[in-house]
């Protein structure tokens, strides 16, 4: 199945919920979405026979600069096709459900994702830090990040 | 010894305290600094919880300060075992954004080099396993053949360990010219190495009873769970993108997908993917027999290609291979500069550790060690 | 031991016969050095070759030992996050004298090629522990991990008991004294940080902020493995 | 009494003191050749060098280990329980050489000819598993506890199959006197236990059980001793060091210590039990009461060498496994066999 049927069968079921779909030079076919119900979406994704979405290669928090956003990847081991979801949310509030009862995977991304941008998922089963030390400051891969001087009486910048 | 069965006991109202053990960051088989928090009832492991992050070296972070080609070698020391395998999506990545055909002499050179890494790879990977189980000589002797393998990178590269070899749009320098002799000798000791380490460890019956029907790993929740490379294989899942999505010239080759058949047990125990892994070797011969005797002979310039600046357009783009341990991707986001705006990587160890205490639970301590073993991680590659 | 406690620091006390004892002494540290198998990064495999059939590391009679109790040098072998700085210390703290650190590779020397951006990495354990010996390299090759472990044998060798070694180079005293040194800062620091962990003990002790109970255990059955 | 040093000083303190001294010169040189052999069996195993640079080809690498150790500290954990910790090492070196007061080196010579020697032996080297217990708890880490738990387990359930496998030998011999126990296999390696003793040429139909019964001690000597595959009371792998994981310098030597003696305590009981002792093969050939000693100890020596080699070769079992072989298939085994020796010895 190709990403324009991917992109019809979600615009039917979901409306105005997917917004665009994107098909570029040098970009992977994306989809657009909203972040309000993307749990539904990627149950829809991963059950209804023809998508089969089983396997989330990949999740991953962004900075785009003016707002944040996830960025799902996902393949369907039993039908060998993929799509890319983009969800863009602000800085001031960058909250969004959990996709973690779809795929399991999607718990060790989603920490990192808090962890390294400060996005927060919501109804996630254990949402502290995984890489950072649980006291660390700030969230590093964010573009304004600025390094913690000292962590335990270390020093931190060169 | 018979067959093992799972039997449930309900403790109910026995009052017993569990104790929590601390293994790591420093244990002798955490195969790195990964530190598991235990929850023991007796030798029983009731709970594990993974705590990572010991090795987190801010990689993502540094790749946006640096030139695309400055990005290899911090790549390199991803998964350090198999450095060649890493540099190869990467470099793959950027080479699709520039645009770039490379030569079909350089593409054979990759998959020679990719799959020789491989086999060094599953070798420390058999090799610590059995060192996990208590045998410490096979462990030896496999590291002693893979000496050969790096030999034969240092002569490519002057690198040991890490190579910095793939580089956009060719390689770093051409390849020495007893190229073809060298591998074949290598493949044959291989599997001459192979041969020993069978009859000393993997059919031997003290090692066959310590890993069959542990970390039973169902297919479905392998997928579930995002698994790839053999932790998936091994549990009868034929996914493997060499065969699925031939990248690069994999097409051209005969070879097969290995996946667990729970020959000695359950499917998906840690035989499984450890047996995987043994019989990957062979395959990954048979792929450098191929490409030996279909590789062009003319000299190529393996640097006429290599861009003198290296500037992307504005792109974003996902691009992954089969590494030793499984599907490495790097998700590059260029902004049209020469860095990346952004480099994530789908590691696969991250998530084939993730799987951990799903499947290690109710069984005793050594089990956890093992069941740890045969997920084969490496630790830069977790953390980053 | 008695003796030991004046490493470097010796004794006034000459002789031939103290002199032999003394050769007999270091001889026996240098010639036996266990170290603790603990490996961090990339170098941890490289040293792994090292102790393989191929270069053999146990020419040198080093055995490795997986307790830290045990073992007579650390190898700080690959990167130092903070995160396992705190942890690299402890480990170090639970080594019983004499004991010596041998730093490999370019990351635990300096942070090596994350030493501008590796917001997360040491740069360098010499600032947490006293370093002996530095293998530069990234990762470094067998030959020079081996020159390093020659150096460490002989700085063991030189190590005084009962008296300054006259025949020894101005070069190689100096190494002493800064060797000295280093464990004096050392010393100090560490006894700083312990006045303060009293500190905190008294007023309601030290978060430990790995276990800040966020996850829960629920378990109620437990599976039983058995023959049958 | 088969003495010399009563023959020759008589019956007087300083004779006792002597004999006492006696083993122990035998002790201190043995465990020096049996770290030596380790480390280079290890390394001949392993396709490489081992130890070079310590004196000629690293046979002086023992030495330079025990002189390291001395000089270490001695740590003592500011949790642990000291007094327990500190007796730790001391009553398990003290189980292991205490064995060697009743082993028979030649027929002029053992320290003490008790006629319960074999009973002796089993009950002190049972000491070994009190110091086990002692040093994990008192350590108070918790790798040492399950280090100390496993030991036990496995001790106590390996001790029921050996003591099968002696009580065999003592019914078969009608004595628990390990002199009298070697002079019935005198006369060739025919007569040894191990191919049935010394009944006439029909016993070739027990040689089997007889076999079996030395399979069984042999394999339970490796798990009294902690050897590879049984040696989950310290597998590295796991427990990091097990018992001793706390212990340093001369506490730690004293473990490392009694592991050697005890190694060797099993060997000897081994040869006395199967393979006729300080007998010659050859029957009253080569048969001095010197050369007896050379015979014993080769014969021991050898079961050292395959307890090393069975080391490198070997993964490890695991805990309900070694109890599984333990209780299911040696117990039951060891029990037929002591029925048909015990058959053999009415027969006689």
């Amino acid at each position: 199945m190709n990403s324009n049927e991917i992109f019809d069968k979600l615009k039917s079921e979901f409306g105005d919920d997917i917004i665009s779909l994107t098909e570029e030079k040098n970009y992977d076919p994306y989809i657009t979405v909203k972040r309000k119900n993307i749990k539904q979406i990627c149950l829809f994704l991963r059950d209804i026979d023809g998508l089969n979405f089983d396997y989330l290669v990949n999740l991953t928090g962004m900075d785009w600069g003016k707002e944040l956003g996830v960025v799902y990847h996902l393949y369907s081991i039993s039908l060998k096709h993929r799509i890319v979801l983009k969800v863009f949310l602000s800085k001031e509030n960058p909250v969004i459900p959990s996709v973690e009862r779809c795929w399991k995977s999607a718990n060790w991304h989603e920490r990192e994702a808090w962890d390294m941008f400060g996005i927060q998922f919501e109804n996630h089963p254990n949402h502290i830090r995984i890489l950072c030390p649980y006291d660390w400051e700030g969230h590093p891969l964010r573009k304004d990040y600025v390094e913690q001087e000292t962590y335990h009486g270390m020093r931190v910048p060169v | 010894m018979g067959q093992r069965k799972t039997i449930e006991i309900d403790y109910g109202a026995v009052d017993t305290d569990r104790m929590r053990l601390n293994m790591g960051p420093q244990h002798p088989s955490t195969h790195g600094v990964l530190r598991l928090e235990v929850e023991l009832e007796g030798e029983i492991v009731t709970e594990v919880v993974p705590h990572i992050g010991y090795l987190h070296r801010c990689f993502e972070k540094t790749c946006e300060f640096m030139t695309y080609p400055q990005v290899i070698p911090y790549v390199d020391r991803l998964d350090y075992i198999s450095s060649m395998n890493n540099e190869w999506p990467f470099v793959m990545g950027v080479e699709k954004l520039l645009g770039i055909q490379i030569p079909e002499k350089i593409e054979y050179i990759r998959v020679i080099l990719a799959e020789l890494n491989r086999i060094a790879n599953h070798q420390i990977a058999v090799a610590t396993f059995g060192m996990d189980s208590g045998a410490f000589t096979p462990f030896l002797y496999l590291f002693r053949d893979r000496e050969m393998i790096l030999d034969l990178f240092e002569k490519c590269s002057g690198g040991r360990l890490l190579y910095n070899y793939f580089w956009v749009g060719g390689l770093q320098h051409d390849i020495p010219p007893t190229f073809k002799e060298d591998c074949l000798a290598i493949i044959k000791k291989v599997r001459e190495t192979n041969a020993e380490v069978n009859n000393l460890l993997i059919k031997n019956k003290i090692f066959i009873e310590r890993i069959t029907n542990i970390g039973i790993l169902p297919a479905d929740v392998a997928i579930n769970f995002g698994c790839s490379g053999p932790v998936l294989r091994g549990s009868g899942v034929p996914y493997d993108l060499r065969k699925d999505e031939p990248y690069s010239i994999y097409d051209r080759f005969d070879f097969n997908v290995i996946v667990g058949e729970g020959a000695m047990g359950t499917l998906g125990d840690c035989w499984d993917r450890n047996i995987v892994r043994v019989n990957e070797m062979e395959e990954s011969c048979k792929i450098i027999e191929q490409a030996i005797a279909q590789m062009p002979d003319e000299a190529v310039d393996v640097r006429a290609l290599v861009p003198k600046r290296v500037k992307t357009p504005k792109g974003e783009i996902y691009c992954k291979t089969e590494n030793p341990k499984g599907e490495l991707g790097f998700y590059i986001v260029s902004d049209g500069s020469t860095q990346p705006y952004r480099m994530r990587t789908r590691a696969t160890s991250f998530i084939n550790l993730s799987v951990l205490p799903e499947i290690s639970k109710g069984y005793m301590i050594s089990d956890l060690i093992m069941i740890l073993g045969s997920i084969d991680i490496v630790l830069g590659e977790v953390d980053r | 031991m008695g003796l030991l406690d004046r490493l470097d620091n010796p004794y006034e006390i000459d002789g031939f016969f103290l002199g032999t004892v003394e050769d007999l002494l270091n001889w026996g540290r240098s010639k036996s050095d266990w170290y603790l198998s603990f490996g961090l990064a990339c170098c941890a495999i490289e040293f792994m070759a090292i102790n393989a059939s191929h270069f053999d590391l146990m020419r040198f009679g080093s055995i490795p030992r997986a307790t830290p109790r045990q073992a007579d040098f650390i190898i700080i072998s690959g990167t130092v996050t903070l995160k396992m700085a705190d942890r690299i210390k402890k480990l170090y703290e639970q080594m019983s004298e004499p004991k010596y650190v041998m730093s490999m590779g370019s990351c635990s020397n300096s942070g090596g090629p994350y030493w501008e951006h590796g917001y997360h990495v040491l740069k360098g354990v010499d600032r947490i522990i006293p370093v002996d010996v530095y293998v530069p390299g990234c990762p470094p090759r067998p030959e020079a991990f081996f020159e390093g472990m020659i150096k460490l044998q002989n700085l063991i060798n030189n190590q005084a008991i009962f008296r300054k070694r006259s025949s020894m180079s101005a070069e190689e005293l100096a190494q002493l004294e800064e060797r000295n040194q280093k464990q004096k800062e050392y010393m100090e620091r560490a006894a700083i940080e312990y006045e303060n962990y009293q500190e905190t003990l008294k007023t309601g002790g030290m978060q430990n902020p790995d276990y800040n109970g966020k996850y829960t255990i629920n378990l109620p059955k437990i599976r039983m493995i058995d023959h049958e | 009494m088969g003495n010399f040093v009563y023959d020759l000083l008589g019956n007087n303190l300083l004779a006792y003191i002597v004999v006492a001294i006696v083993p122990l010169l035998w002790v201190l040189p043995y465990a020096l050749i049996a770290i030596l052999g380790e480390l280079k069996i290890a390394s001949w195993v392993q396709d490489r060098l081992g130890p070079m640079r310590t004196g000629w080809k690293g046979v002086l690498q023992p030495l330079a280990e025990v002189i390291k150790l001395l000089q270490k500290e001695d740590i003592t954990p500011a949790n642990a329980n000291k007094p327990l910790f500190n007796l730790a090492p001391f009553i398990m070196f003290t189980g292991a050489y205490a064995t060697y007061a009743a082993i028979p080196f030649s027929s002029k010579f053992i320290a003490a000819d008790l006629n319960i020697g074999l009973y002796y032996i089993f009950s002190i080297s049972a000491f070994a598993i009190i110091g086990i217990v002692m040093g994990g708890w008192a350590s108070n880490n918790k790798y040492s506890v399950l280090g100390a738990l496993r030991a036990v387990s496995q001790m106590i359930s390996y001790e029921i199959p050996i003591a099968v496998t002696l009580l065999a030998i003592a019914a078969y011999s009608g004595s628990l006197d390990m002199q009298e126990i070697i002079r019935q296999q005198g006369g060739g390696f025919w007569n040894w236990n191990l191919f049935g003793g010394n009944a006439p040429y029909w016993k070739i139909i027990f040689i089997p059980f007889f076999v079996g019964l030395f399979v069984i001690y042999f394999v339970g000597s490796l798990a009294e001793t902690n050897r590879v595959p049984f040696d989950i009371p310290e597998g590295e792998s796991e427990i990091i060091a097990g018992y001793h994981t706390e212990y340093s310098g001369m506490k730690f030597a004293m473990f490392f210590f009694a592991e050697y003696a005890s190694m060797f305590t099993v060997s000897a009981i081994i040869t006395i039990l199967f393979l006729g002792g300080w007998q010659s093969p050859f029957g009253d050939f080569l048969n001095h009461p010197l050369l007896q000693v050379f015979w014993f100890i080769a014969k021991a020596m050898s079961f050292i060498f395959i307890q090393i080699w069975l080391r490198w070769t070997l993964p490890r079992l695991r805990v309900d496994q070694l109890m599984h072989i333990s209780w299911k298939v040696m117990l039951p085994i060891s029990l037929v066999c002591f029925f048909a020796v015990a058959i053999l010895a009415m027969l006689k």
